[in-house]
């Protein structure tokens, strides 16, 4: 017997998005630049800094990115991952001009327009630069609403840096201050930056944390140890934020795999200020 | 990003003959990832090799698929043109559309379509190839020769002559083999013991060859490079190191009429015996089946008479244990036991011989000194028939193959016997002459036309004993099939040359494939003819073929220079087809559980067992380890694996799942 | 809305089919050994509505084991189309259901209707029917009552049938899709009477107090013993939560060949090691206690919190599946004890 | 009982081991479930009947379990089979666990320390089937090829894939199953008819010569799935073809890591 | 795989053939340079060893749509790894019984022993196998369960 179909759309259905520019930024991570195929969904799309996505490699399955880009860059999306599993290996295969899934934006958003006339400080580790990413541009890019801009990165080596062009930009502009560092024996002979672990350098460095936020992301034994950092420079739980990464297969809070106690990672978050992130179990 | 190129090669008209290769093509450009794809007249050519290092370059290839002949072929050709390209080797596959497509399909779509199916399964294959870097294996400068014929005296001879060791393995008591048995060799008629002798002595002086006689082959372990071998020394009852070679101990021997199998059973020996007078080493052996002290506990003459003691009744077999590089297999031929031509009456008639019975007869060192004289009662015979092609050349009675030798030696007894009884007749029944080599065609003349040789073409049906003499019934077919009988003294049958005892039990300790005739394959039947299918053990002389002498002589300098490539570097390089245990992010490290199954079932020993140590020295788990030197391949642990925890390089579970995928 | 009527229960064969004609799925419990399953059926013999619960739950008629969530179809080159048709489940009639499963579809609906309404869930439900049938009989895994339910509970069925007499049930009609139902044939429905259901449902008791409940799991959260001594036995096998009629987690998986490919939907459980393992080997929930807790504390504290409802409708389901006995009852009763003493 | 009773009590006093893996009353008259006991007076609640059929040698491998100390543990033949064959697969050494040997007829109780004792205990014949199971893997055996088809496709239709099999099964300790692993993904996740068959033919494999037939595995699956027989009958093939049976030694040949050079077959062209 | 016979709809079977790579796949080229002439339905897949060769790769081709299966490799006593072919004889013996017994049209899945120098055996071999395989038709039952159990 025939029932009338609602108009409920899909909302496992992905954009269809082509890879206009593919990056490779270490060894094994790779950006894409995604235009939509669908001119009308482009027009339609919007997203905020902090969002994620699903993306799909047809035939291998979805995983879970932060948008890299920023939403003040139009016409366009990237997000850069590193290949491990099944789909980031089906990702790592495609080239220019073959077709990818893209669903989302999930997730929440950074407050950028609570931290405007603020100081900024950016602290990533390795592979977690990306989910900054987005928010750096954003930043840079909205340069007038901030104070001063500091952007602390590190990775193992020096090949292990991503984004090394903009690495360069960054430190050529005069209103970014930019420190990177990598650990000790990752360093080349023509390495100019730091050498030693995230913590240590954000001691040094020491960023004022007078009317000043700051962002961190990296892995969790990086966050362990700079967080007392950041306390000791005078960073409160409530200013300081992150980006969770729990594992997650719907994006809309169905699947149940992202959960840390009651709190939806891909609802709730996944931005975080620490002061959020103590009270959660651990779970993530 | 995946970006492959396939080149499709026509192979003349052997592919495009029956394959449409334009469409194959054109269909590969439909395939996500192929970037590139091209055909051309002959893609092994230098123009052909050009076009994919050019396209290597070009478009930046990931990966190359070359649909042409097998593998087998030109693998290494165009793995070559790779490399030379810069892509890593372990990133071009061939897909096989000649032997496995053209050359057995007609010409149709459906051939057409298979031959794309095989190069896509192959496209989505390479896809998954990763760099691999050869393995480098440390090289055991020492040969290993089995066989002490003129095969494997002239290997070692070559190989210890470059300054490496040799180990030679003579099953019987003495070096030389058949070579040592014949009387003059044609076409040149020079006496085989003249030129023999003095290679055995040399082998024998020779300080990088050490002789094991009267020893074999018990096993062979390990891989090219780095074998192990186990020689069994039978035991000889006679202390090598004590005897002096004498001769008092087989002199005074009360067992004399043991039939000697170095004069075919046309002579006898004693039961403590060297095979024949130059014998190396000339040391003798006790046949403790003959023995008296053995069979009844009593005699010791030889113990009594030997001046140095050397007697041991006791000795026992000894198994030495040694490392070698490579090994030569130069194991040589039998001769066919006649038997089954009953209506030849061989074994019946006393006076139907072999043709290595009539060398004996012809030898000077032989049980008649050189006089040719019938074995059942010694008179010289007036008419000897000679029969071709005993055994040989016949698929319903005897063997479909081509002895070879048989033309050539058949003229030369005929020659040998006029030359020494000259109003004697000699009839030889032949199929065709197969007289190629050099002043062979002239020597067979030379019989016929100098010595008055009669040659008779024809099959020989029947020989019978009548009236103390032997009557050969045969046809001339020359002469539409003319029944003829010709009443004989004696009779020689070219029997068929066979593999020798023992072959087939040995090409399995070996490893090596063996055809339906027990004789060694090569492995390639042009190009790689002293190469066996493991590498590391080449052949040479009879033991793959039935061949003459410088033909043998040409493939035992063959292999000894095969061996010698192989030993001219420190390390060798070997194809990085191995099995690696995977590694996993902690907390796991490797999803080996450790139940060490793989362990018991792989072939060479090569699954050992690692510890996962924390920074604290704890060991975390222990998990199965891959030792590439001695892993070869094969993937038994692969397919074992529940886990998935082994993958064999070069066939990847991925790979072989991608392929099943691309059907 | 609510009517209430009686039928006879030879004319559930009519009724029965009535409804197949009318071209609807209809699932129903099937015996097969010493359990029953719900399972589709093509008339009325094969029901089987004997056992207490059945072993797999109706919440596959609504949320399937496995579903196309997606199906793509590869192009030249690899180039990507989406094979649309449009989503037209079967429309249902899920028959013998217990009121606590009826009730289950709200708990399901919690999740799946949550901010982005998921289709697929959505539309199966709007085309499914549920005609449960009251609970005369009750074991001792049963516990619906002390989550809010009752062996006659009405809550999420289209029509509930309760066992009158041997030969009649009552019929509650409760929804226009039960209305539907019995358009199909009204004849066969007679007027109530003064028959009631209560005397003839069975009684189950009471066993905690969960509101009390939600207040003291969360007390015990990092008390990591309790939680390991609770799980100890637990094999992770995920049974619970397979049988369960409102877990609800699932895994999405590409399945394709070189034509195409399916995106499907399948049922998981927060009780795997692998449900949340990322692949660089860190797992939030890496023992299987903490494992454990997560179902234990999403049913009675998080799905309070976030579903303003309970994620458990007291069926008993996991208890008896479990291949090594552990009574959830037992554990809560226990969990309860340890966070009122702290 | 009172004796197995005792040496619990003993053990734990002495503590020669930290806990006791055992049965004890189960949710109802017919269930019994698994006791770690800690402290000997807990020894008190231990049972010992024909309801105690659990495979408990499924707990010695898990982490949580190993955590508890040294372990005793009661074992029924089966259950001693299995720990012989996890010991021949290098989970578990000797010495390691401590168990207590209950005979056939679950009188006497035997503690045996070693797997040298072990083994003299275990006897020479595994469990069987039931007489139940024997009608109906005869019944399966007569059937049709295509009834035998249907017959399990109907089984396995109702397989919704939840692993519980493997979870009870004790010689299922693999870090990563193969249907875990995805790069290639080996066996669809998804439970539809293809994922469902390829699941259940691969576990039979993985499980031949090495099946102790516990029947845990279908006792865990809460869709009835009569799964031992597979098992079964790939024990039963493996004694018939190689005299290969699984558990009566903790160095013991598995079956697909030795070969014969003269093993039997018919078939193979 | 392409159904081979598109022009005449009549039944192709479509075949795969796991086989060694130094005795079959040898086998196979030696036909080929024998130019002896045989059905075209089969696709090969090299593998050093049939010890290499796990028993999911067979249910994997039958998923794949394939009708036939041909697995092949050396002769007992002739495998170039020296006993791999004995391990996989002894996985097929169980493996094959399991199929049996699971209801799987073993007559679709050929084991068999062809050396390098059989090359008429393997011409023989898929002539014969494609011959049978054409009689049984296509695997319909396996091939039926694609899609099969997905809502």
């Amino acid at each position: 017997m025939a029932v009338a179909t609602s108009n409920i759309p899909n909302i496992y259905k992905p954009y269809l998005m082509r890879i206009e520019k593919v990056t490779v930024e270490a060894p094994g991570v790779r950006t894409f630049r995604l235009v939509f195929t669908n001119p009308e969904e482009a027009e339609k799309f919007t997203f905020q800094a902090g969002q994620f996505a699903e993306y799909s490699s047809f035939g291998d399955g979805e995983s879970t990115f932060c948008i890299a880009s920023s939403p003040t860059r139009k016409g366009y999306v990237e997000c850069t991952f590193r290949q491990a599993g099944r789909v980031t290996s089906g990702l790592a295969s495609k080239d220019v001009g073959d077709v990818i899934g893209f669903r989302g934006p999930y997730g929440n958003t950074f407050p950028l327009e609570a931290w405007e006339g603020k100081n900024i400080v950016f602290v990533a580790g390795g592979i977690a630069l990306p989910p900054m990413r987005c928010v750096i541009w954003n930043v840079l890019d909205l340069r007038d609403k901030y104070k001063d801009v500091t952007i602390l990165y590190g990775a193992r080596t020096v090949a292990d840096l991503v984004y090394k062009d903009e690495l360069a930009e960054w430190d050529a502009r005069p209103d970014v201050r930019l420190v990177t560092t990598v650990d000790p024996g990752g360093e080349t002979p023509d390495w100019k930056g730091q050498i030693g672990f995230v913590p240590a350098v954000v001691e040094k460095a020491a960023p004022s944390a007078e009317n000043s936020i700051a962002v961190v992301c990296g892995p969790p034994i990086m966050i362990k140890f700079t967080l007392p950092v950041l306390s000791k420079l005078g960073f409160k739980p409530e200013n300081i934020f992150t980006t969770l990464e729990n594992r997650m297969k719907c994006g809309v809070g169905k699947c149940g795999r992202c959960n840390v106690g009651k709190t939806y990672v891909c609802k709730d978050g996944p931005v975080f200020t620490f002061a959020q992130v103590k009270e959660l179990p651990p779970e993530y | 990003m995946a970006r492959i190129g396939v080149f499709v090669c026509h192979c003349g008209e052997n592919i495009a003959g029956t394959v449409d290769c334009p469409k194959v093509v054109e269909s590969m450009m439909h395939i996500p990832g192929v970037v590139h794809a091209v055909d051309y007249k002959y893609m092994c050519s230098d123009p052909g090799q050009r076009m994919v290092r050019d396209a290597i370059r070009e478009h930046k290839l990931t990966g190359v698929v070359v649909a042409a002949c097998s593998p087998r072929m030109h693998e290494p050709t165009f793995r070559r043109a790779c490399a030379e390209a810069g892509l890593n080797p372990f990133l071009c596959e061939i897909s096989n559309i000649r032997e496995h497509c053209s050359w057995v399909h007609e010409k149709s779509e459906a051939t057409t379509q298979k031959a794309i199916d095989l190069v896509r399964v192959m496209v989505e294959k390479v896809k998954r190839n990763r760099e691999l870097q050869p393995i480098s294996v440390p090289v055991t400068k020492t040969a290993l020769v089995l066989g002490g014929g003129i095969a494997g005296i002239q290997a070692a001879l070559d190989i210890a002559n470059c300054g490496h060791k040799v180990v030679l393995v003579e099953r019987e008591p003495s070096i030389g083999g058949h070579m040592a048995q014949l009387s003059e060799t044609f076409p040149t008629l020079d006496c085989s013991q003249c030129i023999m002798t003095p290679r055995m002595v040399e082998v024998a002086q020779n300080e990088n060859i050490t002789l094991y006689t009267y020893s074999e082959l018990e096993s062979l372990d390990g891989f090219i490079g780095n074998f192990k071998a186990k020689i069994r020394m039978k035991a000889r009852s006679v202390d090598m190191n004590l005897c002096t070679g004498c001769g008092s101990c087989y002199q005074k021997c009360p067992q004399k009429k043991i039939p000697s199998e170095f004069n075919t059973g046309l002579g006898t020996r004693t039961a403590i015996y060297t095979p024949f007078l130059q014998a190396v080493p000339n040391k003798p052996v006790i046949d403790r089946d003959n023995c008296l002290y053995f069979k009844k506990g009593v005699c010791k003459l030889c113990e009594k008479v030997c001046p140095t003691k050397a007697i041991k009744y006791d000795q026992q077999d000894e198994i030495v244990e040694v490392d070698v590089g490579a090994v030569v297999v130069a194991t040589g031929y039998n001769v066919l036991n006649t038997g089954f031509f009953p209506e030849y009456g061989y074994g019946k008639y006393k006076d139907v011989i072999t043709g290595l019975q009539f060398e004996r007869l012809a030898s000077a060192s032989g049980p008649t000194s050189g006089e040719i004289r019938r074995p059942s009662d010694g008179k010289v015979p007036e008419t000897v028939v000679f029969v071709a092609c005993s055994g040989s050349r016949d698929p319903a009675k005897g063997l479909p193959y081509c002895s070879k030798v048989c033309c050539m030696y058949t003229a030369k007894h005929a020659m040998l016997y006029k030359h020494k009884m000259h109003e004697g007749k000699a009839y030889i029944f032949y199929m065709d002459i197969r007289a190629g080599g050099k002043m062979y065609e002239e020597f067979v003349r030379r019989a016929v036309e100098e010595d008055g040789v009669n040659y008779v073409r024809g099959r020989v049906s029947r020989i019978y004993e009548e009236d103390g003499q032997l009557v050969v019934k045969g046809a001339d077919t020359l002469l539409g099939g003319m029944p003829l009988e010709i009443k004989a003294d004696l009779v020689v049958l070219a029997t068929a040359m066979v593999a020798s005892p023992g072959a087939e039990e040995l090409a399995q300790k070996l490893h090596v494939s063996y055809d339906a005739y027990k004789f060694i394959s090569e492995a390639h039947p042009k190009l790689r003819p002293v190469e066996t299918n493991t590498a590391g053990v080449f052949v040479a002389g009879a033991c793959q073929a039935p061949k003459d002498i410088p033909e043998t002589v040409a493939q035992a300098s063959g292999a000894a220079s095969k061996v010698l490539q192989l030993f001219s570097k420190p390390e060798l390089m070997r194809e990085p087809v191995v099995a690696v245990v995977n590694r996993t992010a902690p907390p796991l490290f490797s999803t080996c559980v450790g139940c060490f199954l793989c362990e018991k079932a792989c072939p060479y020993q090569a699954i050992g067992r690692e510890e996962i140590k924390a920074r604290d020295g704890k060991v975390l788990k222990v998990v199965a380890k891959v030792n590439a030197g001695l892993c070869q391949g094969c993937g038994t642990c692969v397919a074992l694996c529940r886990s998935k925890s082994i993958d064999l390089q070069g066939f990847t579970n991925e790979q072989i799942f991608a392929e099943i995928m691309a059907l | 809305m609510a009517e209430t009527r009686l039928i006879r229960k030879d004319a559930l064969t009519k009724l029965f089919e009535k409804t197949r004609q009318s071209g609807r799925r209809i699932l129903a419990p099937k015996a097969k050994g010493e359990q029953a399953f719900f399972e589709e059926v093509t008339s009325f013999g094969e029901v089987c509505l004997d056992h207490v619960q059945t072993r797999s739950s109706a919440k596959e008629a609504v949320f399937p084991k496995c579903e196309a969530l997606l199906r793509y179809k590869f192009g030249d080159k690899g180039a990507v189309s989406y094979d649309e048709k449009p989503f037209e489940p079967p429309v249902t009639v899920v028959f013998g259901t217990r009121p606590c499963d009826a009730r289950s579809l709200a708990a399901l609906r919690a999740v799946f209707n949550w901010d982005t309404p998921d289709k697929f869930y959505l539309e199966r439900e709007a085309r499914t029917t549920i005609i449960s049938v009251s609970c005369t009989k009750a074991d001792s895994d049963c516990f619906c009552t002390s989550v809010g339910g009752g062996p006659g509970d009405t809550a999420g069925s289209d029509i509930l049938l309760t066992p009158v007499s041997d030969k009649e049930y009552l019929a509650e009609i409760l929804t226009e899709k039960g209305q539907a139902i019995v358009a199909l044939a009204p004849e066969l429905f007679a007027t109530a009477g003064g028959a009631q259901k209560e005397p003839h449902l069975a009684k189950v008791a009471v066993q905690f107090d969960v509101n009390e409940l939600a207040k003291t799991i969360p007390v015990t959260f990092n008390d990591e013993k309790v939680w390991q001594e609770q799980s100890l036995a637990c094999l992770g096998c995920g049974t619970c939560a397979y049988v369960c009629p409102t877990c609800a987690c699932f895994d999405i998986q590409d399945e394709a060949n070189r034509q195409g490919g399916v995106r499907l939907r399948c049922w998981d459980s927060c009780g795997f090691s692998l449900f949340t393992l990322h692949t660089s080997g860190h797992n939030p929930r890496h023992v299987q206690s903490q494992r454990w807790r997560q179902r234990v504390m999403h049913k009675f504290s998080y799905y309070l919190e976030r579903q303003g409802m309970l994620g458990c409708v007291g069926c008993g389901r996991c208890s008896r599946a479990c291949p090594v006995d552990m009574n959830l009852v037992e554990h809560l009763k226990e969990l309860a004890l340890h966070g009122r003493n702290g | 009982m009172e004796e197995l009773k005792n040496k619990v009590r003993e053990l734990l006093k002495a503590g020669t081991v930290q806990a006791v893996i055992g049965y004890r009353a189960g949710s109802d008259e017919k269930t019994a479930r698994v006791a770690f006991v800690r402290q000997p007076d807990e020894a008190d609640g231990l049972i010992l009947d024909p309801r105690c059929t659990d495979n408990l040698a499924v707990y010695l491998l898990k982490p949580e379990v190993k955590l508890l100390g040294k372990l005793a543990i009661v074992a029924r033949p089966t259950t001693a089979r299995t720990i012989l064959q996890l010991a021949s697969e290098n989970q578990l050494a000797d010495g390691q666990v401590i168990v207590l040997g209950v005979s056939a007829d679950g009188k006497a109780v035997v503690e045996l320390a070693s797997f040298e004792a072990l083994e003299k205990f275990v006897g020479q014949v595994p469990a069987g089937l039931t007489e139940e199971e024997k009608v109906l893997l005869a019944k399966i055996e007569g059937m049709s090829r295509e009834e035998r088809w249907a017959f399990w496709q109907s089984e396995f239709a109702r397989c919704i894939k939840c692993y519980a099999c493997r979870a009870a099964c004790p010689m299922c300790y693999c870090s990563r199953c193969i249907v875990e692993s995805n790069q290639p993904q080996w066996i669809p996740v998804s439970p539809h008819d293809e994922g469902n068959l390829e699941w259940h033919l691969v576990r039979a494999m993985h499980l031949a010569g090495r099946c102790l037939n516990c029947g845990f595995c279908a006792k865990a699956c809460p869709m009835g799935i009569p799964l031992n027989l597979l098992t079964q009958r790939l024990a039963e093939e493996a004694k018939a073809a190689f005299g290969a049976v699984a558990g009566g030694s903790a160095t013991g040949e598995y079956a697909l890591s030795m070969f014969k050079a003269d093993d039997k077959e018919g078939f193979i062209r | 795989m392409e159904n081979d016979n598109k022009a005449t709809g009549a039944f192709e079977p479509k075949l795969v053939a796991f086989v060694c790579n130094w005795c079959t796949y040898v086998g196979a080229d030696l036909a080929g340079t024998s130019r002896l002439k045989y059905a075209s339905n089969v696709r090969v897949i090299r593998l050093p060893c049939t010890g290499r060769i796990d028993f999911m790769l067979i249910l994997k081709a039958f998923a794949q749509g394939m009708d036939g299966v041909i697995v092949s490799g050396c002769h007992p006593g002739d495998c170039h790894y020296t006993v791999g072919n004995y391990h996989a004889r002894r996985r097929w013996i169980l493996f094959r019984s399991l199929l049996d017994f699971a209801g799987i049209d073993v007559r679709r899945v050929h084991f068999a022993w062809v050396s390098a120098a059989e090359g008429a055996k393997w011409a023989d071999l898929v002539n014969k196998v494609s011959g049978e395989v054409r009689e049984l038709g296509p695997y319909k039952e396996y091939q039926g369960l694609a899609g099969k159990g997905i809502a």
